[in-house]
């Protein structure tokens, strides 16, 4: 059975979705590199991206740890603060 | 401590902060907004944060520096929204007994914001405008 | 820019100083009197200066600095005569396009300044007192 | 024939001699060595400082440069500023 998960948006990214949340629909227990697949299926402007990652309860997390969805989720695009 | 916040920053506060009877040496490092970026000129910048993992890793970032170098008091202030030219961006403090643990602290946290803090920095030229490092 | 002063080092002042439009990033160093020496409790600071020498030494270590980092500003100030806890005994602010020329000239002065510059510290103990460095 | 040379004494020094300058006779054409020996056998003192440079019109001089009778010499003990 499939979950909607929400993910923040910040910077580039927001500026290619025109959205600073987009929903996800993933399987059970999906992982983080299947969210990062399925967004970049959704939303193919991604891929002019030099890199994203993803964020999970406001730390940056693993390609292979579980999606909850009631976690808060981001995705961060290069980051360049300073 | 940590801040991030949308007033400019103020560095003499800052300073009282830092203060510290023990203290023989006070490193305090700002960015800067400049004019240009590689000679194109800059109008503003726009910074946005993703502020409670912002928050979190700048913590990060200061109990590392606090188990590397005997730290008396450690700041770390980043601001966010419009910036003009001439306006701080990001306050680092430090301030040790000696001076090697002050420009060391400061300079590892300052160069670690920059690799790990969610902050995204935008470049506003008079013709067009770019997200800092987004494209390869 | 280079003095040398009795009176209180006003870091906002230096601030203002040290600001360029070109400016991304300004290390500023600040030598602080402290309330001990090797456990030992320090009541106060004297500085003195063979005036015409220091400002000459400040200067060619100013001129160094500027042949071996591109820096847009620079500021050194030292105080002398009596100074409390906490009171500010030197001042270093660079200012540069990028933060590793700061850290590296701001470093380099404070580093120099301590071995090339005419001036003397005197510690004033509870119990005594001693000129830093004199004896064997 | 002998000249007199005024020497600026700080820090140490000026507390070790009680003097914040002395008077040293020199030969005709002596050098900085010259005048450092001359400052130890007039103040025994001195003997007690890790090192000591000579200012010459502002600037340090080596061991070999010449000192005249108009010149701002002064003695320089181990600095400690900053």
């Amino acid at each position: 059975m499939n979950s909607t998960v929400s993910v923040l948006l910040f910077g580039i990214t927001r500026d290619l979705t025109g959205q600073s949340t987009v929903s996800v629909s993933l399987p059970a227990n999906a992982r983080v590199a299947e969210l990062l697949n399925q967004l970049h299926q959704n939303y193919p402007a991604l891929a002019s991206i030099r890199s994203l990652l993803v964020a999970v309860n406001g730390e940056y997390a693993e390609a292979d740890q579980l999606v909850h969805q009631n976690d808060e989720i981001a995705l961060i695009p290069p980051v360049s603060g300073g | 401590m940590i801040a991030l916040t949308s007033e400019p920053i103020d560095v003499t506060s800052a300073l009282y902060e830092l203060q510290s009877a023990q203290a023989g040496a006070i490193d305090i490092f700002l960015g800067v907004v400049r004019d240009n970026t590689q000679q194109r000129p800059v109008d503003r910048l726009e910074y946005e944060a993703y502020d409670r993992m912002a928050i979190g890793e700048m913590q990060k970032i200061a109990d590392d520096a606090n188990q590397r170098w005997p730290l008396l008091r450690c700041l770390i202030i980043h601001r966010k929204g419009t910036l003009q030219i001439g306006e701080i961006a990001v306050l680092i403090g430090v301030a040790t007994a000696h001076r090697a643990d002050a420009f060391e602290a400061c300079r590892y946290i300052i160069d670690t914001i920059k690799q790990t803090v969610p902050i995204w920095k935008k470049e506003i030229f008079m013709d067009g405008e770019i997200w800092v490092n987004a494209h390869p």
